[in-house]
Formats: C-alpha cells, structure tokens, sequence
C-alpha cells in the first residue's frame, strides 16, 4: 500500500485543510495550461495556479512539521487518499468554462484575501508567516477574477448568461467557506485561528460589489452543500487525484 | 541601391536595426518569418510540456513546470511584439500558424511519454535552443535581439532545470535511470535535426549570413551542441543512442553518425507523431475561447463610449 | 515500485500485443458509459466493450502462461508502464464524438474479423480458440459500426462533415494494422501466427464498401504512422493508464 | 361505476390487467408515474457507477461493472416499454426527467467515492430495490408485472456480486476494510431512506395498496431490509453505524435508530449532493447526441423514399 496515515491533532487538521485548497485549486488553474482564451491569460492562469502551489508547499511542510512523523510536502500531497484530504468542496468542482473558473476564483479569492490578512495576527508565528505572503497573493487573484467576472457578466448576452449559470452553480458551495468545527472552535480560542464568522460580511461586501458591476444578481442563499472539511467530496476530486498522484503511486519513495 | 549599401555598412559595423530605420524588404520578410515561426514554437512548445503539468512526481517539478511553461508563453509574446515592430499584427501571424501555413519547431511534434521527457526537453531541447539562440543575442535587427538575450537567460535556467531532472533520475532507482535513458533515445536524433538541414542543403543561410540575422552555420551549430552534451551524457551514465559516435582526437570535435533527413523531412511535411494534435488543440483554443474574447471586446466599447458620454456632458 | 517487467519471448510479445489492443479499445468504449446518443447504442457500445475486455482478459492469461513467472491477467494489464504497451495507436485515439468512435471501430474490425477467422488455424491451440469466440465477436463489431458509418455517412450534412473528418483523422494509423517485424516473422513461420499481409485485400475491399455506400471517399494511403507494437505511442494513451491502473498502483498486491 | 366495480372485482381476484383492457385514469396515472419514475432511476442510477469503470481495479470486476451498468440502462429500456402501453412516449417520458420534472430514486444523488462504493451500491442499494421489487413482480398492471420479473432476476444477481465485492474488501488489507467500513457507513442511511417516507406521513399507499400496485407499506419494507441486511453486515464483520440498532427478542426483528427525514427531504427537493450534477450529465448526454439522432432519423427517410421510389418504379 502507497497511502500514508496522517495523525491529525487539530492544528495538523487545520494546515492540512488550507493546504489542500491551495493545492487543488492551484491543480485545477493549472489544468488550463495551453487552453487559455488569449495568452496574457494563459500567463495570469500560471501566476495564480503558481501562487496556491507555492502555498499548498508552505503548508504541506508546516503540516508535515506539526503532525512530526516525518511526512514531507510530497507524502502529505501524493499519498493521502481522496478520503483524507480536506479541502472545501468549490475548489474540487471542474474548471467548466473560463466563466466558472473566473466565479470560483473570485468567490475563493473575496474569503481567502480577508482570511489571510486576518491570519497576519496568528498567535502562530508559521501560519503569521504565510499568511503575510498569501494575502498579498490572494489580492491579486481577488482583483484579477473581479475585472474578468465584471468584463464576462457586462460582455455580450452570451458572456452574460454563461457567467450568470456558473454562479448559480457554484453558490452552493460557498456556504461551506464559513462552516466550523471543533478543530475550528479549539483554534480560534488558542487566537491561532480566525473566525470565519467575522468574514462573512466582508466577503457579501465584495462579491456583492463585483456582481452588481457586472449587471448579474447575487443568489439567494439556499441550501448549502458542505463535506469537503471531512473528506466526503464529490466525484470530481477522485479523477483529479488520480492524475495528480499517478507518479508516486507507481514508484512510491522515489526522489524526483 | 545608395539605401541599400549604407544598409550593409550599418550591418558590418554592427551597428543595430530599429524599427523605424530603412531596410530592405527581404531583410523585413526573413526577419518576420523566423522571428514569427520562432514564436510559434513557443506557443506550440507549451504543448509537449503541459502535458505532464497534472501528472508531475512532487510539488516542487510541478510548479518548476508550470512556471516554465508560463516562461515559454511569456518568450510568444515577447517575440510576437518583436515581429509587430515589422508591421505585422500578433492576429496575422496566428491565423497563419492555426492555418498550417505557417512553421513551427518541429521537435514539438514529438509526444512526450514519460515523465523523463520533461528532463530531455529542457536538456537537450532547451539546451539546442540556446546554441541556436545565443548568436542571435547579437543579430542585427535590434528588438528580435532584444528580445532573445531575454530569451536566453530564461532558456538557460530551463536547460540547467531538465538537466538536473535526469541527474535526479539517473541517481534514483533502476526504473528511474531506464526512464531516462528511454528519454534520451527517443529525443537524441530528433534534437541534432533541430539546426536543420546540412549546410550543403540549406536555403536560408547565405542571406541571413550577410545580414547579420545568422551567425553560424547548422552544421557549426550542431557540432557545438555535440560538443557539449556528449560529455553530459556521460556525467549522467547515460548512453548516447549513436553507435558511430567518436571523439576525433585531431580536431577535438565529437563526430556523430548520419542523420534520417528523411524522417525530418516527414515531420516538417506535416507527418510528425504530433502536428495534427498540436494544430486541433491550438485551434480548438482559440475556438473555445472566442467567446471570452468577444466578450472583452464588447465591454471595452462600452466602457469607451459610457466615458466618451461622461466627457461630452461635463 | 509497482511495475512488473516481462520477460519477453516473441510468443508472449506477439499475444501482449493483442491483449493491449483489446483492453484499449474496450476502455475506450467503456468511456461511453452513460454517454451514448441514445439508450439502444448504450447497450451495444457496451456489449463491444465487453467483448474486447473479454478477448483481453483472455489473452493476457495465456500471455502469463506463456511467460511462466507468476503474472496474471491483472498483473499484466495494471502494472506495465505505458512504454511496455504494445497496442496499435488506432485503438488508443480518444474517442472524440460518436463519428470517430464508430470510423475508428470499423477500421478496425475489419481487420480484426478476418485475422481472428484466420487464426482459427493457428497450430497453437489456445490462439485458436480464443480466434474461434474473438471472430464471432468481431464479425458483429463490423456489422454494427459499417451501419453505423453509412447511417452517418449518408445522413445529413453535419454527420457526413464529421464522419469524413473522423475518416482523415484516423486513417494514418491503419497502417500499422500491416505492419510486422521479427516477432511476427518468427511466429507467422512456425504457423502460429498469421502474416496481416494476406488480410490486406479483405481489408481494403470491406472499407471501401462501407465508404461507398456511405457516400464518403477513401482516403489516399500517406504517411502512416507507426510505434505502438514497439511502444511508442500517442501522448493519449499515458492519460488512458492513469485512470486504468491508478487503484493497482495504489494499493499493489491486493486482492479485488 | 359498473366498469369500477368490474375493474376492482378483477384485481381483487388477482387477475392481470392487459393494455387494452379498461382502467380507471387514476390507475393510469398512477402507474406512468411509478413506471417512469422507475426507468429514470435505472437511466440516472448508470452514472454513479459509471464513474468507477475506467477505474475499476481488475479486469474481471471491470467487466462486470460495465455488465452491470448495461443491465440498467436495459431496464430503463423495459420500464419505458412498459409505461409506454399505457400511452406515453419515451420521449415524453425523457423530456420530464431533463425538465426536471420527473423524479427518480434520491439515492443516486450521492457520490460514489471510493471504489467499495461500488459494493456497497450492489449490496445495500439493490438489495432495497429488490426488497421494493419483488413484490412488484405480482402488480396488478400485466406489463409492469413481467418487466419486473425479469429486472428482479438480473437485480439480485448484482446484489450478490456487491456483496461478494464487499466481502473480498473485508478479507482483504486493513486499507481495503476500512475502505468497506467506510462506504457502509455513508450509504446505510440514504438507503433506508429509499423505502420512503415512514406509513404515518406517506400518501400514495392507500389507493396504492387497494389497486394492488403495491402490496407492503414502506415501513414494513424497511424492516425486511434491515432484518436481511444487518446480519450480512455482522458476517462481513463491519459495523451499523446506528448506536441505536438492537435486535428486538420479542418481535424478532432488528430495530433501528431515527431517521434523519430532514436530510431526505433535502435530496428530494434537488439539494443532494449531486442532484445537480446528474440532470447536468444527462442533459449533456441527451445534448451530444443530437446530430446523431437527427442523422439516423434523416438516413431512415431517405431510405424508405428510396425503396418507395423503387416499388413505384418497379
């Protein structure tokens, strides 16, 4: 068996989830490698899929470090099974069109901007450390994502209705960016980690700002779909793991 | 004739070539065909790659990837805006590229197989480039050299990043090093046919040579490239796929077998392993992403016009 | 590692290269699930499909038995690297829309109908016992895709358009179904084999039937590419053993 | 009246009722929507098994698995047939399930995760559609009888082969138990869901029952799952993942915990895991497939003109 088992004590927990958004959505941007609809996008798409692998590596190490049996970046990305990783469901969800990929990148980018400035303040000096970085990053994407679903909903009628249906599809998973736990809970009271409660309005500020530049309607919050955190995914992140860990999976503890 | 001679006196004094300055209209024609065919290759070239980008062994060799690939589309754009400065549009140049009119390298229409592929790509690919690139660092016509001591620098990152990959393989397990030599045996000969034909076939040279665009011969170029990476090879343990290779102790050259012109004739016909799939999936690209285009373009109008209407009631 | 290395002889190349064609093409087909243009063609895509899983698995046993070291059907199948893939590069073509998946199974099985009718009388008798149950399949695969073809072919403007670039697609790589090399002569000498030579005419002669009656042009022999009998391949197939072989090399060994 | 009473004396008696025999409309209706209902979750229920096929970890259960999801859409294909003689068309019938407007079986809203996912569908899943079939099978309507005769046959084969998948993944490593463990607990409750609302808040059993369209209550279903399926849970060696479940030594059945009837009512409303996801795919489906629908219907036609023209000449 190629699979590692994680002993995951809450901060452990914790890293691990933030780690596996970054990489699965740094995975899926890099999905676009080649595909881009005009190259100054190709480029952006590789500087924001760059940036989350780049944080997924901080993370994964931290991880790595905190849980001390000796797992690195790679064992922690390549060898955990689809079960154990715990990202949040709306970074799993495929790439769609360049309209869905946008969408899921301003809804990532308008809760993670805020979450890692706030994160600045960590009681955790490591998690202080990336997230100095990391928010200056996620204001980029946030940015970038912003202009393109402003451009895409104001565009032609055709632009208008594909981002329209990507933001009614990927809604549902938003919910899941402000959900706790008892990982959460026992954080946030250590002053490690922030309460995703007290984005909450920043991140309607923003997304409603966006929205209403970009002539769309914001959803009405209905049922929200979550899992991610607990590792009961969807389909879709199965297939991606199957790619992203093939190699190691056949020549398990090599050096590449 | 008077323009053309004063031309020719800047050339040998070496002396740059700017956009706005005369120049004959085949010097014009030659640098747009090879600084466009140059950046063809770049785009098409971000293919063999990304095609290891999901499945890349560590965290580490995938973002090195995906950034090199970003590099590779960086060097289009750079090249497609040397070329703009002749008077040609980036549009133009694509639609002669998606129209198969236009050429590409083709050491692009090989497929890569293996993760080893990505190593031999900057190695050995990466590494012929450079030999090729480098001289035009100081070619006459000053954006396109501009542009390509850029190039270069990043390209010569890329070749030290794939060589590292196969020492890294070459030190690791049995299947690791087999990998590698693999990699090497399918990318050896297709590589020294990337200086094109033998000097005592090839069209371009005697021009380009006098105009400075060219430096040195395919066949010069390809003996430097043997030169260097032969003693590679061996650092690594790897075995160079050419029976008939020897050093000649007389010239201190590397002297290596003949090459299958033929099978570079095929690929360069259109009949790679690879040349439809890369032309289906650039222009699938293009297709798929018009719309995104379009739409661009029509919020530019409108946000122009919503700013004109502001202007005119102030 | 989990690969396993075979130890060749021409015998267990020259079955290995039909049991990679089979399980290929059926995974191709089994791609189709749940994709098919209509229900009745769901049924038949996977019959075809399991037809070629069968003949594999077939085939790589008696492949394992022929090599005498231990390798089962799955071994064979699961844990052999891309390069040891021995398939012709036909059947590992994407299946790109119902167009090509039919051109591409009628190129094919009007090879595969008279090579397996001739290999009925194979002077190895579990080769042709296999041929006896592989050309009854066979023979309904040509039957189902020919009518395909010349419902396509003839149909409206839109399936003709496809259907004939299907056609230019595909046709460089059945060149390949003539192809031999010394793995061939041996086998084809000692009666084992048969030379795909002598199933040219057959084969042309089927094609250009079916291409006539579904008012398209027999493309002109060009170039033809080659590589997948010694495993070189189209970068297609790489992604096709991913997904294939991703649960074997994650947890090597275990019984399903 | 007359023909009422006649209908229901005929069905008291157990007699068959033909297409073209008289029927209440209620009857009818009735029966289009649990027959539909029913060939849409064989359509719907392709697609989360489906997503194992390219994966499936041996030749032999590949195989199998591909058989198995050939079976369902061949019995979707019987259940249209059948509603069909009660004067519906398939199309019609398709057109409601992408409209989404028909239902079809909530458990196949949920994900298939990991590969035990497959085993426990044909264990626990088929094994509830087979407790709900069976019964079925002596339905008062003709045709709906006998295609549930067959589609039981083929179901408790698959129920079966889950099984035997499961007890292979309990016999097997302590990743592959866990793997079987892990799969019951996420399926265990969806599937006592998939008998329905519980008697006191459900609507359709009473003329149901009276038209013998159905013979047992959705409770009383349940329970014959849960008193099969508990003990082959404990033979696999596996855990309910219900705290409350005890064997009840007066009644002699397995009594069970409260079910979570919020979360069922949320996949019935569309907010199951992949309620989405599933209409998307088949629209999708249905979308791709046009041109060849539209080809085959437009050879046909030229095809009778064509030996209509022949018979005129001839």
């Amino acid at each position: 068996m190629t699979s590692i088992r994680v002993t995951e004590t809450p901060l452990v927990t914790y890293v691990l989830r933030r780690a596996d958004d970054a990489l699965v959505l740094g995975h899926r941007l890099s999905e676009w490698c080649g595909k881009a609809p005009m190259m100054e996008e190709e480029m952006a798409l590789a500087n924001m899929g760059l940036d989350l692998i780049g944080q997924a590596r901080a993370l994964y190490t931290y991880a790595g470090e905190a849980e001390a049996a000796g797992h690195d970046e790679d064992a922690l990305a390549y060898r955990r099974d689809e079960r154990a990783y715990r990202n949040l469901l709306l970074v799993e969800q495929p790439n769609g069109d360049f309209a869905v990929t946008m969408v899921r990148q301003l809804l990532y980018a308008a809760y993670a901007d805020p979450y890692w400035r706030a994160m600045m303040s960590s009681r955790d000096a490591t998690l202080a450390a990336i997230a100095a970085k990391a928010e200056k990053e996620m204001a980029y994407h946030l940015r970038h994502s912003a202009e393109w679903v402003v451009r895409l909903g104001d565009g032609t009628p055709e632009s208008h209705e594909r981002t329209a249906r990507a933001l009614t599809m990927l809604w549902p998973y938003t919910g899941e960016l402000f959900e706790t736990d008892s990982v959460d809970d026992s954080l946030i009271e250590a002053g490690i980690a922030v309460d995703p409660a007290s984005l909450r309005d920043t991140w309607r500020a923003t997304v409603a700002d966006v929205l209403g530049r970009a002539t769309l309607t914001m959803p009405a919050d209905g049922y929200m779909q979550k899992g991610g955190r607990s590792g009961r995914h969807s389909e879709h992140l199965g297939h991606l793991l199957t790619e992203l860990q093939y190699m190691q999976r056949t020549i398990p503890g090599a050096t590449w | 004739a008077a323009l053309l001679q004063r031309f020719q006196e800047r050339i040998d004094a070496e002396e740059r070539i700017e956009p706005n300055d005369w120049m004959p209209e085949a010097y014009r024609r030659t640098l747009v065909r090879q600084i466009s065919q140059h950046a063809h290759s770049e785009i098409i070239g971000m293919q063999p790659e990304g095609n290891w980008i999901t499945r890349a062994p560590s965290l580490r060799r995938k973002a090195a990837l995906l950034a090199k690939v970003q590099d590779e589309c960086g060097h289009g754009l750079y090249l497609y805006a040397a070329a703009e400065t002749l008077g040609v549009s980036r549009e133009e140049m694509v639609d002669q590229l998606l129209a198969g009119k236009a050429k590409y390298s083709s050491i692009f229409n090989y497929p890569t197989l293996t993760w080893a592929d990505i190593g031999a790509i900057g190695w050995l690919v990466d590494g012929a480039a450079i030999m090729n690139q480098i001289p035009l660092c100081r070619c006459s016509y000053g954006p396109y050299a501009r542009a390509m001591i850029r190039v270069c620098k990043e390209e010569s990152f890329h070749q030290r990043q794939g060589y590292e990959i196969m020492l890294t393989l070459c030190r690791g397990t049995a299947e690791q090093k087999e990998m590698a030599q693999d990699a090497l045996n399918r990318w050896w000969w297709p590589c020294l046919m990337m200086f094109g034909p033998p000097d005592s076939a090839s069209q371009h040279t005697d021009t380009s040579t006098r105009w400075k665009i060219k430096r040195f011969t395919n066949d010069e170029l390809r003996r430097k490239f043997v030169d260097a990476t032969v003693p590679q090879a061996h650092f690594l343990g790897l075995t160079v796929p050419d029976p008939e290779l020897r050093f000649d102790e007389a010239t201190g050259h590397w002297v290596h077998g003949a090459i299958d012109w033929d099978e570079f004739k095929q690929v360069v016909a259109g009949n790679g392993p690879c040349n439809t799939q890369r032309l289906e999936r650039r222009r699938k690209t293009e297709e798929d992403g018009a719309w995104v285009r379009e739409a661009a373009r029509a919020f530019a109008d409108k946000n122009s016009r919503r700013k004109a209407a502001v202007a005119t009631a102030a």
